[in-house]
């Protein structure tokens, strides 16, 4: 009987009910999140309103939601283009290998010299901010790190006797490394993506918390915080809340990123 | 005579490391006639694996010669842990080899169970993962994997090394009725002149590289002539 | 001594590979600088003068190696937003932002070692599930919420800093560093906890080593075999890790600043992106990386020192 | 020397209910005897040897009676028994490559044993590894002293892991499985060391391995272990030329043997 993998339950159903929040959110929030309460001005968390107010009397448990549907948004895009590309140019260089992969492997090298934030500014400095150029620029960079993973990965499985094997048998080179390798990086690959995730998650908060990703009226739980930091002495709830709302998204990941980890060692 | 199954000719292989090219094979010619078994011996670095992987394609960093006249070889491998796909299931590994070769489904099945029988091993384990097998089941189904293309030559490296004695033994003779009924040659190779002893017919005996010494069975143990091959032999216990 | 060499070229090939791509990235920006300082009503001809004045019509390889050996020699171009020279505007930032970082990297080492080396001693007992949950939760709170909860409880609540006033070492060292601790703490936190988990499965890996056994049967204590044997071959992952940890600790103290209000290369560079200011930019850019590529080159050498067996690679 | 009495040795699985590894075994290891224990994997010998040498993992739980010299090893405090370890008895294992420390030079852990016990100072220490070396029959000791181990091959590894436990002039050197991963020529030459030592220094040797042909080359005497029993005991050529026990004929018939 498999020892019960405690970290993947608790990440899978922590992200699994953050992500069915924001969903709902999407459908049905209690308030309008842009509606002007006035009576409700800076109201600290209470039955009505979970979150409480800001000083224009906004729901901000709605607000939160909106703001975190942008950021799975980004997110999930993010991790879709970095994933997908990194994972084709990933696996063709570490099962090809030769000069390709070697050039690559520099430019991997030279690229992850830059903190990605950095990076991610600079270009946003020439293409401008906007929720669909943050989407592109942080789904380009993501590309190196993802590539990296999966190169390591099928280079380590290429030399195996399982696949020299396979290739004695008469498969091609991309049937062995679809059918052959794939199953056995699966889950090395489905945990880099919750934490790729993660990353994206964080990148996105940190630029629009610098007021260089999501523009208004997009709201983003990066740029709530921008704005509740200013107002921390009235209404210390504002930057809790939607903090923790963060916190919990990505714990939720990293818990199912670890447990999709651990899933793999007791394979 | 025979028909000669695998020329090799002035065989030289070689080892990239980081831009290094070492030499690891020298001048290493022998043939194998059908329904022959040549036994390679020699200790660990003396380039057996190497030869089998030049045999096979793998390695292609060689110059000299390997003709096949029998069609491409199969390999059986030391560790059976780690030749089989932990991901498939025993069914889909034998049947592999078939499907790359464009044989119909059915037919795939039936040989697949056929191949399970001969090898002694219930057909039930056609569901199951090399994981839920014992190394001698997992080395029976590596074997199974390796003969279902009807191969004319096989190729086995050190198969029975990482397996306990008595299990050792029933793959021995599973080997060697393997033979009699389907007339398969084998390059088998091993570190154990005891092995080695019980299935040739003629033995090779390598070291660094080289070949030092050919030649049937009880010659090559009776009165070996090559200084190393005594010394393997006073070795073995 | 042929690994120092071999490391020591492959970093400046990647120091020129990582300034010529800063260079270029700026080159294909759009809109043109000179326009930018004349202003939209100047004339073709002015505009022409000025490109020429600032050297933008030459080759763009002659403009990069101008550009590098002036970078080289510390002279980084002017600022187009502030009339003075990008050296002048980075000299008093950039000690700043360096000890920010430094703070933080070795509140990591010390965090992160004793904890990591202590879970993997402990590994299995309440204590040690109780302190990687907490860790859990610590690796997933990004720096900047930190920063804002630091503030919250120790800033206003126990008023042990006040949010916006920054200590110049000038004025005084001691408030400079005390300043200082909390935003190197919301930048080292949630790294530490990362790299004590690291640690600790490293360690109980390496416990499981046949040489631990080794050791063992010679009648050597456990708690010695931990400090003799397993501590340096466990410390082996987690020095690559913290090497690979520096570009994210830069990228942190960027945002960091701001939350602290911290004159460092973190604001600076965000205002001179909101300013187009690209030599400001650029020069903080290939500042940064090369600060990283240097911190990793030092890595490399601690690596070696640790584990004999990369000289042989 | 070493009297064994009702030895039992079991884990818990991963179900929670004990699982016996060795299921109570009696048996004795003369002064300057060889004894082998021959069986294949999982008969439950390394289990035995580890229980000798007090490295039974924290979660086993070990029953009976160990007498080294008429003293019980069971009952002692953690604290004792690791004087006995090193000192009187020592280990060496099976694979060279993991069982030395791969950051630590050779000839620090070939003198390990004595900077445990002794109050030695490094240059006295590092004579006697010098010296330990030497007995090993390694080849140019200085230049091997300051080596670390994966500049050394298998053979010369595994002879300064015999050196390091020697070195403390053991009562008992319990060894693993100690020639298996080696090649047959330096296998030969090991086994040749272990016969030597065992005649110039008087030490009991207790031999494990699954393999009847290096129990045949090496011991005096030899039990064969089944499924956690002795199935079998007594000196070697007894035990060859006219085994009692089916299993024991069963493991000599499989050995591929040259009859010509």
């Amino acid at each position: 009987m498999k020892r019960r993998n405690w970290t993947l339950r608790i990440g899978g159903c922590v992200a699994a009910v953050m992500v069915a929040l924001i969903l709902l959110g999407t459908v049905w929030t209690p308030y309008d999140p842009n509606a002007l309460a006035g009576a409700e001005k800076s109201m600290a968390p209470c039955l009505a309103h979970l979150f409480g107010t800001d000083n224009f009397g906004r729901d901000l448990f709605s607000r939160v939601l909106e703001g975190g549907r942008t950021s799975l948004l980004i997110a999930f895009c993010t991790v879709a283009i970095g994933g997908v590309c990194g994972t084709v140019i990933g696996s063709l260089t570490g099962y090809f290998g030769g000069l390709v992969d070697e050039v690559l492997m520099r430019f991997n090298d030279s690229v992850s010299a830059f903190p990605n934030i950095l990076l991610a500014l600079v270009c946003v400095s020439i293409f401008g901010t906007g929720k669909y150029k943050i989407i592109l620029v942080l789904g380009v960079l993501f590309i190196p790190s993802f590539a990296r993973i999966v190169r390591g990965e099928f280079a380590r499985e290429r030399s195996r006797d399982y696949v020299e094997n396979a290739r004695i048998m008469g498969a091609g080179p991309f049937r062995v490394m679809f059918a052959h390798i794939l199953p056995n990086v699966k889950t090395v690959l489905l945990s880099s993506v919750a934490i790729g995730f993660n990353n994206a998650v964080l990148a996105e908060a940190g630029m629009s918390f610098l007021s260089m990703g999501v523009q208004p009226p997009d709201a983003s739980l990066g740029r709530m915080l921008a704005e509740a930091q200013g107002s921390l002495f009235t209404m210390p709830w504002y930057a809790l809340s939607t903090g923790c709302f963060m916190v919990l998204l990505i714990l939720g990941f990293s818990l199912l990123g670890q447990g999709l980890q651990e899933q793999e060692r007791e394979l | 005579m025979a028909e000669t199954l695998l020329e090799v000719r002035h065989l030289n292989a070689f080892y990239r490391n980081r831009g290094r090219r070492q030499q690891i094979l020298h001048d290493v010619s022998f043939t194998i006639h059908e329904g022959e078994v040549l036994g390679l011996v020699g200790e660990s670095g003396c380039g057996k694996t190497t030869l089998s992987r030049a045999i096979l394609g793998i390695n292609r960093e060689i110059d000299g010669e390997i003709l096949h006249h029998g069609g491409q070889p199969r390999m059986v491998f030391q560790d059976p842990a780690s030749s089989l796909n932990p991901a498939w299931t025993v069914g889909r590994l034998l049947e592999e080899p078939l499907r790359n070769a464009g044989v119909p489904k059915q037919e795939r099945l039936a040989r697949a169970i056929e191949m399970l029988d001969l090898v002694g091993l219930d057909s039930a384990s056609y569901e199951r993962r090399p994981g839920g097998l014992s190394g001698g089941q997992r080395q029976r189904v590596g074997i199974a994997a390796a003969i279902i293309g009807q191969p004319k030559l096989v190729i086995a490296d050190e198969p029975v090394s990482a397996l306990d004695v008595t299990i050792q033994a029933q793959i021995l003779d599973l080997f060697m009725r393997l033979r009699k009924e389907l007339g398969l040659s084998y390059l088998f190779i091993s570190h154990d002149m005891d092995v080695i002893w019980q299935i040739s017919d003629t033995v090779m005996v390598m070291e660094n590289g080289r070949i030092v010494e050919t030649g049937p069975r009880d010659d090559v143990f009776r009165d070996p002539q090559h200084p190393y091959t005594k010394k393997l032999l006073d070795a073995a216990l | 001594m042929k690994y120092y060499l071999r490391k020591l070229v492959t970093l400046i090939i990647t120091l020129f590979v990582v300034s010529l791509l800063a260079f270029l990235a700026f080159q294909i920006v759009p809109g043109d600088a000179a326009a930018r300082i004349l202003g939209t009503e100047a004339t073709p001809e002015s505009l022409a003068a000025l490109r020429h004045q600032m050297g933008l019509d030459r080759p763009m390889l002659v403009q990069y190696g101008d550009w590098l050996n002036q970078f080289l020699f510390g002279d980084m171009g002017n600022s187009y937003s502030y009339t003075m020279s990008v050296k002048a505007l980075l000299g008093p930032k950039l000690p700043i932002t360096f000890t920010l970082t430094a703070m933080a990297f070795l509140m990591i080492v010390c965090i992160s070692i004793p904890l990591g080396v202590w879970q993997g001693k402990h590994a299995g007992e309440a204590s040690d599930a109780v302190t990687g949950a907490v860790g859990q939760v610590f690796m997933s709170v990004p720096s900047f919420f930190l920063g804002i909860v630091f503030t919250l409880v120790f800033g206003i609540g126990l008023k042990l800093f006040t949010q916006g006033q920054f200590i110049h070492y000038d004025q005084s060292v001691s408030g400079f560093f005390g300043y200082l601790f909390f935003p190197a703490l919301a930048i080292a936190l949630p790294k530490s906890a990362m790299a004590a988990k690291l640690l600790r499965a490293s360690v109980i890996r390496e416990l499981q080593q046949d040489y631990v056994r080794t050791a063992r049967s010679r009648g050597r204590k456990f708690s010695s075999v931990l400090r003799v044997h397993v501590l340096r071959n466990a410390l082996i992952p987690v020095v690559t890790f913290l090497a690979m940890t520096i570009p994210e600790i830069v990228a942190n103290s960027i945002i960091v600043e701001q939350v602290f209000t911290i004159p460092g290369i973190g604001r600076l560079l965000l205002s001179s992106i909101l300013a187009s200011d690209y030599p400001v930019v650029l020069a903080i850019v290939v500042m940064l990386a090369f600060l990283v590529v240097l911190m990793n080159f030092l890595a490399d050498v601690l690596y070696q020192r640790i584990d004999p067996r990369i000289k042989v690679r | 020397m070493i009297e064994v009495k009702n030895l039992r040795v079991a884990f818990p699985d991963k179900a929670g209910k004990p699982e016996q590894a060795v299921k109570g075994i009696s048996f004795t290891i003369g002064d300057g005897e060889i004894l082998g224990i021959v069986g294949e994997s999982g008969s439950g010998k390394t289990q035995t040897a580890l229980a000798l040498a007090g490295l039974s993992p924290r979660k086993a739980s070990v029953e009976g009676e160990i007498l080294l010299d008429g003293r019980d090893l069971m009952p002692l405090s953690r604290e004792e028994i690791r004087n006995v370890q090193g000192k009187d008895i020592a280990m060496v294992f099976q694979e060279p490559m993991t069982s030395l420390d791969p950051t630590m030079r050779v000839g620090r852990q070939v003198e390990e044993v004595l900077e445990i016990h002794t109050k030695l100072d490094k240059n006295a220490r590092q004579e006697l590894a010098l010296q330990a070396l030497r007995d090993v029959e390694l080849r140019d000791v200085e230049t091997v002293y300051r080596k670390y181990p994966h500049e050394l091959s298998g053979g010369q590894r595994q002879r300064a892991m015999i050196a390091g436990a020697i070195i403390g002039g053991p009562k008992l050197l319990i060894a693993d499985e100690p020639t298996t991963a080696l090649d047959v020529t330096i296998q030969a030459e090991i086994l040749y060391l272990l016969g030597k030592l065992n005649r110039e220094k008087g030490m009991s040797i207790l031999f494990i391995s699954h393999d009847l042909r290096v129990i045949r080359r090496l011991c005096h005497r030899t039990l064969v272990m089944h499924g956690g029993h002795i199935v079998e005991q007594g000196d070697v050529g007894q035990v060859f030329q006219d085994p009692q026990d089916d299993y024991t004929k069963t493991l000599i018939a499989s050995i591929p043997t040259r009859r010509y």
